[in-house]
């Protein structure tokens, strides 16, 4: 048991001071029936050898993203991350400690908080962003409820840009709190539906850019057309790369922005964990759900962090707090950070060119194969794409072949009519090589 | 020493990474939405890694001390977790390629579910939710979802003790529904009388935590799931202190409908300063229809993930969040667990328990527990009534913990002991450590008492900072850092 | 440049305070010819995805020990590390530090050194051990320095069970000391002759257990014969989990004792960097080489840790030290120290006992394989086996088939006249299914 | 914070590792020779992560702020390298591994020694040496081997600067070699008069540091190898100071005979608080063939190791260790050339040589420079007259130095300047962290003018422990932890 530090000894002599005799009286208040005397029925403790063959043979048996060519996005990116920013992100300091409620032996964990929202306040363009949320799905959710209690009003309209997991996600917990979501149907390009959506009785708007389909997005006539009928502007962004050479949310208008920061420090890790990005404008701030990280003094009047704004919270608020939200994503914040902290703007900003360039010699090889039809008109590194077999049949027929080609849109919406309509993306881990192979096999699958 | 914010530390030109050059870069197919208002700080490797590593130093960690927080099992995280989380098969693995070449994380996702339902006694489990409070959100949508489904939806009142954590009421309220508190007994539990009293067929559920948050193991707990489950309500338990009892007692013996787990609590996965958590919920045979999407299951050619919440699955409330949870988070739990076996685990909670037992004991002789009568579980809660008289408050003696360099113990929860300090050691604690731990605070005890004020009401002394005004922080918020107000676009400050 | 700083102003405003117009005029004490303008013919810098690129293909052209059976020893043997081990040494602060020469702010190393040092001597029974050498080998070759320093005599016996390249290790050294080095012939039982070898010239004996052909040997006898003839006894260990059950080398009467580290805590590396022991009785010390680390005060009285009898260095003494050694194996004398920490001597013990279990199912297994003959008697966890075809031939063929089967002797002592001699080696790595494979396969080869 | 040695925290039946038990063990096949008598004390594993995660902090480290130990580079070291050697491929494998199964790792051998041939314009290099002194070993054995093949095996003296690190004359003694000192000049360079009067035929080689100790470049190198060679001498170059000139000057144009080079110093490899470090030497062609085994050849099928010292290698001297060098070192170099390439590596020669420039100039306001004409290289060296009077010796100041948070400069060496400070920051420092170190020596120079001699005598203040009493460890070492003589076993102490 090595991860038990008392011996035999210890424990006899610690029940002696206790004043037990055995270890079963200190269980005296669990009823009798609900105490099985034989172990459960699961395997006996293991050495750490034999752990690391049983995971390294499951670990075995995935195909890992870097195994050959791979081209899913789709609210998860393969991009590389610096080894230093996994390095840091394990020392026993961060790895290790707890939530910063005290703050004299948590500075380093809240400076790092305080920088943190500061670079998503930047990359979105807004004034204020919370210390982290679980991912941009739930950050998504959070900021519907959130327009909620800003304009108490019960109606919220999701684009139908936005990627399906995002839109069930928010209906999930909308209609738990009695909120009317109108989803509008899927579609590449779907800007004049959302507007054509908003009414007087419309909380917010949630329009996602670049959106699942891989289309970027000029909002701003969506932003007036909300604010005239007093409903917020929410901007979803799943690829924070994008934030490079885009347009921000804040300089189109909107309100909050919420984005999924995976692809800035964080792993795949099959879906998680990763970081939800939270931002809203100023005036805002204390309908937003999360923690937030805010700059004060210490008693000698040098400067330093606090969590603050905590009346917000639940260990304050209870049942009155703006979110339930206690955990968040630190680790992952901090990954994020570190990794834009290396990136810098000028750094973030050539990555996004990277990743734009590749995404074009994507679509021009793609372009080029028959039985293909690219969809999607203006994107940073996502396309859509038509293909003349069922997308999912594709995908699964070329991961045979070692290549992993996309996202098939059914695979996120079944029911969206959408089974032809293939989700390609490319970022700077893609080679051309990789996109020729792409090519390649597409020509060879779609000719038959 | 102060390290200077990133932003004063920063270069804006500066890079740390060396990305391909993009020559001739072409912008047709950007629609016109190209920002050129970025302005973030950034630093060269080495200054990188010298920023973050001295940041670091300033935090306390698990690492370094016993960090008693009450109700957070603050437990030593294997390294070995890290590692296997970090294989290529599990970190290098996109959430929706084709499952054919995910069998090895389907089947790792089984295998972790089979774990939790043994060790919970429990049918079902819903992997998705992303931390406790989002596993308390998951459980009380299926029992909404249940009730909907049962022609009960005019229930819509959930029952919470009052010295239940905060996320229960909120995440209640978070799904629409009212909260009333129930009372406590004088030895620390659930008022039965008051409780019976309350149910009634506008209920949904009992939100209870057990172990609770005094530390104490709910002695009438199956008569609390007998009068919820016949007044027609669902009993929710709040499984944060699950460490107390794992391997040992089965919340589905004690007639539980939902617990969630956290695995970064009982199954050692990383605080993280504050996350990433992992939340699973296990469910009854009542609830377990009512799981959100996805799910694995097995057919014929092996394991897929059951993403729609129609045909068989379509009781499914729905989806948590996107994807199919934190599976970083899953590697390491079920690293844990199979590192410590049905017979280790028995043995975590036994450990915690008489870890918790013996601060309790040794710790009694000066201070005042809350319920002094018969053992606690896995943590000892005292109040401040053993400070009366001094001047010096539960906050003052915890910030004079930090000055011995411990961590302070979690402070004035729960709501219903006065001044409460509520100290939780876990099983990962040495004797050695413990007598450590007793030996400053019993110290510090004696200074309290013979009246040596100014080591309290200064403290922290010897932390990187002295107390912070939370005050200021809160009157007019700072939470970005923004360049002074010249006009001029900042330059990075000189280090003189 | 991402591992560079200084950016194009920093160099401007620096030479301008410098008072230099360019960066040649620094210089240009440098004589023009050897200035050359261009840049050398080498590849310009690479991005951290580029350059992982080429190492992961060059990595992935190498079959990795743990990638199916394996058998290989013969000085370097693959254990099973814990995760922590590595973890704690990649702490910025043990892996970036300097040689401890400042000890107010090196308490941290010089803790773990001392530490190191009394588990060096406890495992190998003697008095006081050094803070590491480069590897068993140099050790080696060290210890014969050391014994010519004692005894003042130019001649030292190698035991013909002395792995080949530490022979050849301290021929190199000793010759050019010109010390007379008597290399016995290589010999799977070497007692004999070694005793044979010893006269009044001797300076030292170096005998290995267990040898190089795994033969456990009790050297009180050749303790014995060297004392009496006024020599020293220098024990070779190149496995250092045999330490964990076998009688130590002070216990058998060595004044030295050297050995191989690589074991506890280390990676196989191909090769390098491991860490060499070095221990011996206490009246030797001042004439040990290497540095020392030792306990003392601070100027409160508080218990702390310096480099200490630094009077027999090289920094200190220039010609007349007792070694040229400066760096050392810090890092990977800590990995030992922290691996031997948590192992424990009943974890060690236990260890060892795993290993010699599954040699002795190894044996077993070879014993009934036609065509194999185990010429090891008596062992800790590796065999001499002679086989009816060449070893390397076989090793070789092997390989082809995924098995890597052993080392061939005619590898380490191309001239020993033993190539139908394979080393084979179990460790706690080995499952009973590798074994079953290796005795098939060669099973197979031989039969034919 | 004291941490209690492991003798005093672990237990001695305590263990942190899980092994198979071992049920019959049967000791029939050990000869009888089974020990009884190892007592280990032993750590579980939160234990012994705390234990070595508190020690670290007592530890300064490149990666907390400047440190700026001349001629030790103490550079950044990158994660990628760290990440790059723990490869499974590169870790994880044998040395005796069939060659056809190491393909890739003999490749990468090959890659480095063609980089370190390039960069230095030598036509060999001998890969084997661990550490730059054993480098100098393998340079002398090589001069030595060629001498004796040409029969001048009565060369038996090797001259050395007094300026010379002190591995040079042990390693000249350690082969078997007198030595003998060359003068310096006034401007602390080579004095080519005393080279020429002291060049016999009895001299073997010189060995001379370029830049040289003093941080300076050997203006009459030229001149220097041309009397050498004329001599009959081979021109040994200590390579430790390589970082000052990397990407720019080739050693080869020199007339460098035989050059070592600290992988670990101007190459990046970590220091590790002691090694392991990686000495590779490069040889000219006068010396190639007498390089020792083994090394990598291209044959038809692939790339092999040379390992016997027979045929064609004949003149080989022979084996520097086990197996074939410190390959774990040779990847972090390799992929940190790589990362820097030819551009990239001559930045960094001209970027050290800038920081140490500015950092003489900055700090020559108020501190006395050994050598004021003309640019230094890559370090700044000072003398202590400007402290004359003050009572403060050069050991006073660098501990001064440790309270403002840096590691103190290299002192008293090189040994022909008083009191000598060598002051090297590398490239990897910012102007911002150089300026941060100025600011702070200024302080500490103007406090030490202005009679504050406590602060200077007392330092460190802020250290994790005040002076270390050296005498003391030296008078009685105390060089292992012993129990107490109480005749009884110990046990571990308790902690209060």
């Amino acid at each position: 048991m090595r991860y038990l530090p008392l011996t035999p000894d210890d424990r006899a002599e610690m029940l002696g001071v206790i004043g037990a005799a055995t270890i079963d009286d200190l269980f005296r208040d669990v009823p009798e029936a609900a105490r099985p005397a034989d172990l459960f029925d699961l395997p006996l403790h293991a050495g750490e050898l034999e752990v690391e063959r049983e995971l390294s043979a499951l670990s075995a048996k995935n195909r890992a993203a870097g195994a050959g060519p791979f081209f899913l996005g789709a609210g998860a990116y393969k991009h590389h991350v610096p080894a230093t920013v996994d390095h840091i992100i394990q020392r026993s300091e961060f790895l290790t400690s707890y939530t910063p409620y005290q703050p004299e032996i948590a500075q380093g964990t809240l400076q790092v908080l305080f920088e943190f929202q500061t670079q998503v306040a930047a990359l979105t363009g807004l004034d204020v962003a919370n210390a982290s949320m679980y991912d941009g799905s739930t950050a998504t959710a959070e900021a519907v409820m959130m327009a909620q209690r800003v304009t108490r009003r019960e109606k919220a309209v999701l684009s139908g840009g936005l990627h399906p997991h995002y839109a069930s996600t928010t209906q999930t917990i909308a209609h738990a709190e009695g909120m009317e979501i109108v989803r509008l149907p899927a579609a590449v390009d779907a800007e004049a539906a959302v507007i054509e959506a908003i009414d007087a009785e419309t909380a917010c708007v949630v329009v996602q850019t670049p959106n699942v389909f891989g289309v970027v997005t000029d909002v701003s006539k969506i932003a007036e057309a909300a604010h005239a009928a007093g409903a917020l502007l929410i901007v979803v962004t799943t690829e924070a790369v994008s934030y490079g050479l885009m347009k921000s949310p804040g300089a189109m208008g909107a309100d909050i922005a919420v984005a999924e920061g995976q692809s800035i420090g964080n792993a795949l890790n099959f879906g998680g964990p990763y970081v939800g990005l939270f931002a809203c404008r100023e005036k805002l701030v204390r309908q937003m759900p999360g923690r937030l990280c805010g700059e004060t003094v210490d008693a000698e009047g040098r400067r330093g962090y606090v969590l603050t704004l905590s009346t917000r919270e639940q260990h304050i608020r209870r049942e009155k707090a703006t979110s339930n939200i206690c955990t968040n994503s630190g680790l992952c914040a901090l990954a994020f950070s570190i990794h834009l902290s290396l990136l810098g703007g000028a750094g973030l900003s050539q990555l996004a060119r990277v990743n734009h360039s590749r995404a074009r010699e994507l679509r021009d090889a793609l372009a080029g194969v028959a039985g293909v039809e690219v969809l999607t008109p203006r994107f940073f590194n996502e396309l859509a794409i038509k293909t003349s077999v069922p997308a999912a049949q594709l995908a699964d027929e070329l991961a045979a072949e070692g290549i992993l080609a996309g996202v098939p849109f059914s695979r996120l919406d079944p029911a969206g009519g959408m089974d032809d309509v293939l989700l390609v993306c490319a970022t700077e881990t893609n080679t051309s090589q990789d996109i020729a192979a792409l090519a390649a096999a597409l020509s060879r699958k779609l000719a038959r | 020493q102060d390290e200077g914010l990133l932003f004063e530390v920063g270069g804006w030109e500066k890079t740390g990474v060396d990305l391909d050059e993009t020559p001739g870069f072409d912008e047709s197919d950007l629609g016109g939405l190209v920002r050129d208002d970025l302005r973030l700080p950034g630093l060269s490797e080495p200054e990188a890694v010298r920023h973050y590593v001295r940041l670091s130093q300033k935090n306390h960690a698990i690492d370094l001390a016993l960090y008693p927080l009450g109700s957070c099992t603050m437990k030593h995280n294997p390294r070995l977790n890290e590692k296997m989380a970090r294989l290529p098969g599990f970190a290098d693995l996109h959430p929706l390629q084709p499952t054919s070449t995910t069998q090895g994380a389907l089947e790792l996702m089984d295998r972790l579910a089979h774990w939790l339902k043994t060790l919970t006694g429990m049918p079902a489990v819903a992997l998705t939710p992303k931390a406790g409070a989002h596993g308390e959100l998951c459980g009380l949508l299926a029992i909404k979802a249940a009730h909907e489904a049962a022609g009960q939806g005019h229930r819509r009142r959930v029952l919470v003790p009052t010295s239940a954590h905060g996320t229960n009421p909120a995440t209640a309220a978070f799904v629409g529904y009212s909260v009333t508190e129930i009372a406590q007994t004088d030895d620390g539990r659930v008022d039965l009388s008051d409780l019976a009293a309350k149910l009634s067929d506008d209920v949904a559920a009992i939100m209870v935590t057990n172990p609770n948050t005094c530390g104490l193991f709910e002695r009438d707990i199956l008569e609390i799931s007998r009068l919820t489950h016949e007044a027609g309500a669902y009993f929710y338990c709040d499984g944060a202190n699950f460490n107390a009892i794992v391997g040992r007692v089965r919340p589905g013996d004690l007639g539980v409908d939902a617990m969630h787990i956290n695995l970064h609590k009982t199954f050692s996965t990383p605080h993280g300063g504050g996350g990433p958590g992992a939340g699973p919920v296990v469910l009854s045979q009542a609830l377990a229809a009512f799981a959100p999407a996805p799910w694995v299951v097995h057919d014929g050619e092996g394991l897929r993930l059951e993403e729609e919440t129609a045909g068989e699955a379509a009781q499914a409330f729905g989806r948590m969040s996107a994807f199919h949870g934190q599976m970083g988070m899953f590697v390491r739990a079920y690293a844990y667990m199979r590192s410590h076996g049905a017979d280790g685990l028995r043995q975590v909670a036994e450990d915690a328990v008489l870890n918790a037992n013996y601060l309790k004991a040794r710790l009694s002789v000066a201070m005042s527990p809350a319920f002094p009568e018969g053992p606690c579980m896995h943590e000892a809660l005292f109040d401040d009534s053993w400070l009366e008289g001094t001047g010096i408050t539960t906050l003052d003696f915890a910030k004079a913990m930090i000055d011995e360099g411990f961590h302070p113990m979690t402070m004035y929860f729960p709501l219903v002991v006065h001044g409460a300090m509520l100290i939780e050691p876990t099983e990962t604690e040495s004797k050695q450590e413990l007598d450590r731990f007793v030996h400053a605070l019993l110290g510090l005890a004696e200074a309290a008492k013979a009246g040596d004020v100014e080591r309290f009401k200064g403290a922290p002394f010897l932390a990187p900072l002295r107390r912070l005004d939370e005050t200021q922080a809160a009157r007019k918020p700072k939470l970005t850092w923004r360049p002074e107000p010249t006009g001029v676009a900042p330059a990075p400050l000189a280090a003189e």
